[in-house]
């Protein structure tokens, strides 16, 4: 009797585990651990004691709470943590992984099923990872007569452009990747790269569904990014600032989505087409031209194509947060006393003082910075759960009422908003001098 | 342009901006079938639809085969709708064989034919659902399908294949308490009906999207020969159930579904209308069924029809399907046609898609009421 | 509209074996065309045999005169014992409720060759396209299926068979299903 | 306002059935009920009697070998042979019984229509899947074990919507 699949055995499995473990064990002595020495050189350390640290000293301190506490801190001040972890790559990417495990249940719900359900034992919460080691372990396919140089370019350059999207939005007070005067300026060049990758990555891939999708995206967002500027130009003029952080900070007392709903819901359209999802998914329509321009990609480039878009979701939520639902302001809800009191005291670890009672550089994070993530982050989630509902409820779109829609209706209802905030500003209700 | 061309080759201008695309058949929205699409811009000038990708000769098995065994076979071009498409067959056969059915077997076999029509009509709204790009219009239909499903299961004892009509009757009666889970199923299946209306049919955005595309006029969809929610989304009221009644359809209440806009949005709006009406013929049906009695008459193992022809319709899920038998005293027929609504829909879809843009192929072509595995037979 | 059907089941209810309406109809083709033959009228069904030259007008004819508008389907039938290929027209009507019931098969029959190629021998028929519209694609199923080449179809092409098909056209009687 | 208050609708209507029962059924884990225990046929009224069309069961101490069942697939599926078994029974003088190959059955059950002895009927089995084709061919001996099937899920109907449960 022939068998397809070979028989499990717990040897092999043992075998297997053992063999991994031995190459990355390998592999780490032989050029990990190099590598990182070689790093580590080049990282500026603090000066501590009147000693400059070198990384055999910062190994060793390591290894003592008491003296790394404050080194971490220390790094969390760099530029390095700041684009890698928190209110940069790491942290939209976390987000991003949340969407789309929400995004599939909550589809699952609304449409009566169950969604993602075994993988992880949990309602399926490890689906995602799943699919990632798959993307991974797939074979990156390329077409024949592909322009090669430009179709490995394109995915790489959508994550990257998302990437930096994401390293404008200000998070907390003072938790800003890059915290520049034009801030909303670089935000709307930063987009203005979007189309450019889709149609290059339509274009190299050489294929007929590609070409036309990367068109679609062309049309599609270069029309809805004259009505996405447009909508914002009355928050410019009501804080007179570019500076997504002063925008933020101008918010103290209400936000500016009671003052400009149409803004804010041209705004909303605005992202939904820029994001390419349902309804004005068109250069991906797959009824039409099967999956447009990401046609072609396989693989992990797909990954990163998609690891890019919900970037960018992330990102224009929380552009939609910032401009228009104040950031990170909000109520008090971080809890202050027992904060104070691991400051005075530090954490008692055990009763007796053999341990380290009093730990030096805590708390980590301010209050402020918790509380205010806290607000940014419930925020962003709402508006992103209304971004994702209309993929159930809506279908697609045409290319030619995308248009007309982007052209007549948006651009006018931009304009009544910026007369709206012309009115206040001369009102004399809003803006510099005003009443509020 | 004074450029030498090799001897018959020309140089053509317009050409040079149309585009052939080759939509399907390994195309999420072509389903077993090539459309060779001619596209400038984005707008279509010529289709060419290119069917035959599942064709299985089942006219040519149809000879090989007596007139029990056929039952099987005939089956397979449409199983999602195969209580219709066996009907025709078994009305022919019956007249072949000069056979009278047994007043039980005939609600038997309505109640169970639009079951069908409902099972069939529902996949073919979740694939235009999907078409349009709406996944919830996808996962509704197909889910509430089972209802139904669940019903022929125990009806007729399988889920889709059925073989459930014979020339005489049907295979079996329903077991005991059908009546009252069919009743409840069935009343709970319409009231989702009506939920689609909110999330679907009155939804702003597929209007805009599917009014005034693919429009086909009252004299087009006659002299194309179309049928079905094709001819009835333009205007021309005929339904077989209504104009020509076969078995106990004459005594049955329900009325046919016109809308006089022929365009895609009215074509998906009638099927749907057709699904409640059908709701409300089964539960008439249930009501008027005698509530027992013979369901079958007993054939001999190879009956043989006589030395003519017959050729019966039945308004099925997609439009009138007719089956053309010609019998030479045998127990094998001779010609076996199968005349499938899809088909004959196909011929309106080159008219249909000239003109029309590209982002509208999807609600056009599936509009049609087009079925590609029947079409091919 | 509804006294038409009325008096269509009255007739019905009859139950006589002389169906008046149908042969009334027959009888109207068969006095403006001599050589037409009607092979039957049942309830509800009419068959016309005729003449290949004589297809187009007799079609122009039910039609015009008659009101069939359509056609349901078109069947090859082979003969190889006559050594012919019958192709019946199934006509039905949509734009008159008298006709709504009704089934005209017209059929007619061209030379049947035994070593056929299709498009290329005498199997031709004058094609009805130009009558009905809506028997362009049946026709072509027809050329491809039985090898009759219809004479003024502007699509003569393969549709349903594969493009390699080098064998003889499927539903001729000669063909045979391996292991049949 | 007719686009707005279209879309409001919408809306609300995917926001409600986010609160709605699912449907979905799970299939490993839950098994759906069917009527009887299989499509069954009495020839002498010449009607079948309503179940499942599932794998079927033979009745040793009733089948004669007469190859009824075998002429009725002959034209649909050919699934089944007639081998000779290692039994001794008075009115099968022949000692053949049918011997199904579920790679080609239909499960259309015209064979057991055509079985005039009540030995061949169907059962709720349908979970016949096997790595090999060889598998799928069920001898006699193995056609006459009857299936366990544990199969209790209905569909239940209430004003939050319908499951399976």
């Amino acid at each position: 009797m022939s068998v397809i699949a070979p028989k499990f055995r717990l040897s092999y499995l043992i075998k297997g585990i053992t063999d991994n473990l031995f190459w990355i064990i390998v592999l780490m002595t032989l050029l990990g651990i190099p590598a990182a020495m070689i790093v580590l050189i080049y990282i500026d350390f603090p000066v501590i004691d009147g000693e400059i640290w070198n990384p055999f000293r910062v190994f060793d301190a390591m290894t003592h709470p008491e003296r790394a506490l404050p080194l971490v801190k220390n790094f969390m001040q760099t530029d390095l943590f700041k684009v890698v972890a928190f209110p940069g790559f790491g942290f939209a990417a976390l987000i991003a992984a949340a969407v789309i495990f929400v995004e599939r249940k909550m589809l699952a719900k609304l449409q009566l099923r169950v969604g993602p359900f075994y993988c992880g034992k949990v309602e399926g919460i490890l689906q995602l990872m799943a699919d990632g080691l798959k993307l991974i372990s797939k074979e990156i396919i390329i077409p024949a007569k592909a322009d090669k140089p430009l179709f490995w370019a394109a995915p790489v350059l959508f994550a990257a452009t998302a990437a930096a999207f994401v390293a404008l939005i200000p998070v907390a007070p003072g938790w800003v990747v890059a915290d520049i005067d034009l801030g909303l300026l670089a935000v709307f060049a930063v987009i203005g790269f979007f189309p450019i990758i889709t149609i290059l990555a339509g274009w190299s891939s050489n294929s007929k569904f590609p070409f036309i999708g990367g068109i679609r995206a062309l049309f599609q967002m270069v029309s809805f990014e004259i009505p996405l500027i447009l909508s914002l130009l009355g928050i410019v003029m009501l804080t007179g600032t570019l500076n997504l952080v002063e925008i933020v900070e101008s918010q103290v007392n209400f936000p500016w989505i009671i003052f400009m709903p149409i803004g804010a819901i041209v705004f909303f359209i605005c992202i939904l087409a820029e994001l390419e999802r349902i309804p004005f998914d068109l250069p991906e329509a797959e009824s039409e031209i099967v999956a447009g321009w990401l046609t072609e990609f396989s693989g992990m480039m797909y990954g990163l194509v998609q690891l890019g878009s919900y970037l960018k979701l992330y990102a224009f939520a929380a552009l939609f947060v910032v401009l228009f639902l104040g950031g990170w302001n909000g109520p008090w809800v971080y809890p202050i006393e027992p904060m104070a009191e691991i400051i005075t005291d530090g954490i008692v670890l055990m009763p007796d003082a053999l341990v380290i009672k009093d730990i030096p550089g805590l708390p980590l994070f301010s209050q402020e910075m918790i509380n205010g993530t806290i607000w940014f982050v419930l925020k962003t989630v709402g508006v992103i759960f209304f971004i994702l509902l209309p993929r159930g409820v809506f279908p697609r779109v045409r290319i030619d009422l995308l248009l007309k829609i982007g052209w007549y209706k948006l651009i006018v209802l931009a304009f009544v908003n910026i007369f709206i905030a012309l009115a206040l500003v001369y009102g004399g209700i809003i803006g510099p001098g005003g009443i509020l | 342009m004074s450029q030498k061309l090799p001897p018959g080759l020309q140089l053509e201008k317009v050409d040079d901006r149309i585009m052939t695309l080759n939509v399907g058949p390994q195309h999420p929205g072509s389903g077993h079938m090539r459309i060779i699409l001619k596209i400038d811009g984005d707008y279509i000038v010529h289709c060419d639809p290119d069917p035959g990708y599942v064709h299985r000769g089942e006219e040519k098995m149809a000879e090989y085969r007596n007139y029990i065994t056929n039952i099987p076979h005939l089956e397979r071009p449409v199983i999602h709708d195969s209580c219709n498409i066996l009907y025709p067959y078994c009305l022919g056969v019956e007249e072949l064989l000069g056979l009278e059915v047994p007043e039980r077997a005939k609600y038997l076999r309505v109640i169970a034919a639009e079951l069908n029509r409902c099972v069939y009509t529902e996949y073919w709204l979740g694939i235009y659902g999907i078409f349009l790009g709406h996944s919830t219009m996808f996962m509704w239909p197909v889910g509430d399908r089972e209802l139904l499903i669940d019903l022929l299961d125990k009806m007729t004892g399988a889920r889709v294949t059925h073989a459930y009509f014979v020339p005489g009757g049907v295979r079996n009666d329903v077991p005991p308490n059908f009546e009252d889970v069919c009743l409840r199923q069935v009343n709970y299946f319409e009231k989702r009906l009506k939920e689609y209306a909110d999330i679907f049919y009155d939804n702003p955005i597929l209007i805009s999207r599917t009014k005034g595309t693919g429009v086909l006029s009252r004299e087009d969809a006659i002299k194309l020969g179309t049928t079905g929610s094709v001819l009835r989304a333009s205007g021309v009221d005929f339904d077989i159930r209504k104009k020509e009644p076969y078995d106990v359809y004459e005594e049955l209440d329900f009325q046919t579904n016109v809308l006089k806009e022929g365009d895609s949005y009215a074509r998906s709006k009638i099927p749907w209308l057709d699904m409640l009406e059908s709701c409300r013929i089964i539960r008439d049906a249930l009501q008027k069924m005698p509530k027992s009695g013979s369901v079958r008459i007993k054939l001999k193992p190879k009956p043989k029809g006589g030395d003519t022809e017959v050729y019966h319709r039945v308004e099925s899920g997609r439009g009138s399907l007719g089956m053309y038998i010609v019998s030479n005293n045998k127990p094998e027929p001779y010609r076996l046609k199968i005349s499938v609504p899809s088909f004959r829909n196909l011929i309106a879809m080159p008219h249909l898609l000239k003109g029309e843009l590209l982002g509208n192929l999807p609600p056009v072509y599936w509009s049609l009421n087009y079925w590609p595995v029947e079409a091919d037979r | 509209m509804s006294s038409a059907d009325s008096t269509e089941i009255e007739k019905s209810e009859d139950s006589s074996p002389v169906y008046e309406f149908e042969k009334s109809l027959s009888d109207s083709i068969s006095k403006k065309f001599s050589n037409v033959e009607i092979a039957y009228v049942k309830q509800n069904r009419i068959r016309v045999n005729v003449k290949k030259e004589e297809i187009i007008d007799v079609a122009s004819f039910i039609r015009d005169e008659l009101h069939f508008d359509h056609a349901e389907s078109v069947s090859g039938v082979d003969y190889p014992k006559d050594k012919q290929i019958e192709v019946v027209y199934h006509l039905g009507s949509y734009t008159d409720p008298l006709l709504s019931k009704q089934i005209l098969a017209l059929a007619t029959r061209t030379q049947r060759e035994d070593n056929p190629h299709p498009g290329n021998d005498s199997s031709k028929l004058p094609s009805l396209c130009d009558v009905f519209p809506s028997v362009s694609f049946h026709e072509r199923e027809c050329f491809e299926m039985l090898g009759v080449y219809f004479d003024g179809n502007p699509d003569n092409r393969r549709l349903l068979l594969p493009e390699d098909w080098a064998d003889i056209p499927p539903l001729r009687k000669d063909f045979a299903i391996k292991g049949r | 306002m007719g686009t707005a208050t279209g879309i409001i609708r919408a809306l609300n209507s995917g926001i409600k059935h986010i609160a709605t029962k699912r449907f979905t059924f799970r299939y490993p884990e839950q098994k759906l009920k069917f009527v009887g225990d299989g499509y069954q046929y009495d020839p002498s009224s010449g009607v079948g009697i309503a179940g499942y069309k599932g794998r079927h069961i033979l009745f040793h101490d009733k089948c004669t070998g007469c190859q009824l069942c075998a002429i009725a697939c002959e034209d649909i599926a050919e699934a089944i042979a007639m081998p000779k078994v290692e039994e001794q029974w008075k009115h099968n003088k022949k000692a053949i019984m049918p011997q199904i190959d579920y790679g080609k059955c239909v499960f259309c059950g015209l064979c057991v229509d055509a079985c005039p002895f009540y030995a061949l009927y169907m059962t709720n089995d349908y979970e016949l899947s096997s790595f090999t084709k060889e598998a799928l061919i069920y001898t006699p001996a193995q056609l006459q074990v009857k299936p366990q099937v544990d199969q209790d899920v209905e569909i239940q109907i209430d004003e939050k919507g319908a499951k399976h449960g």
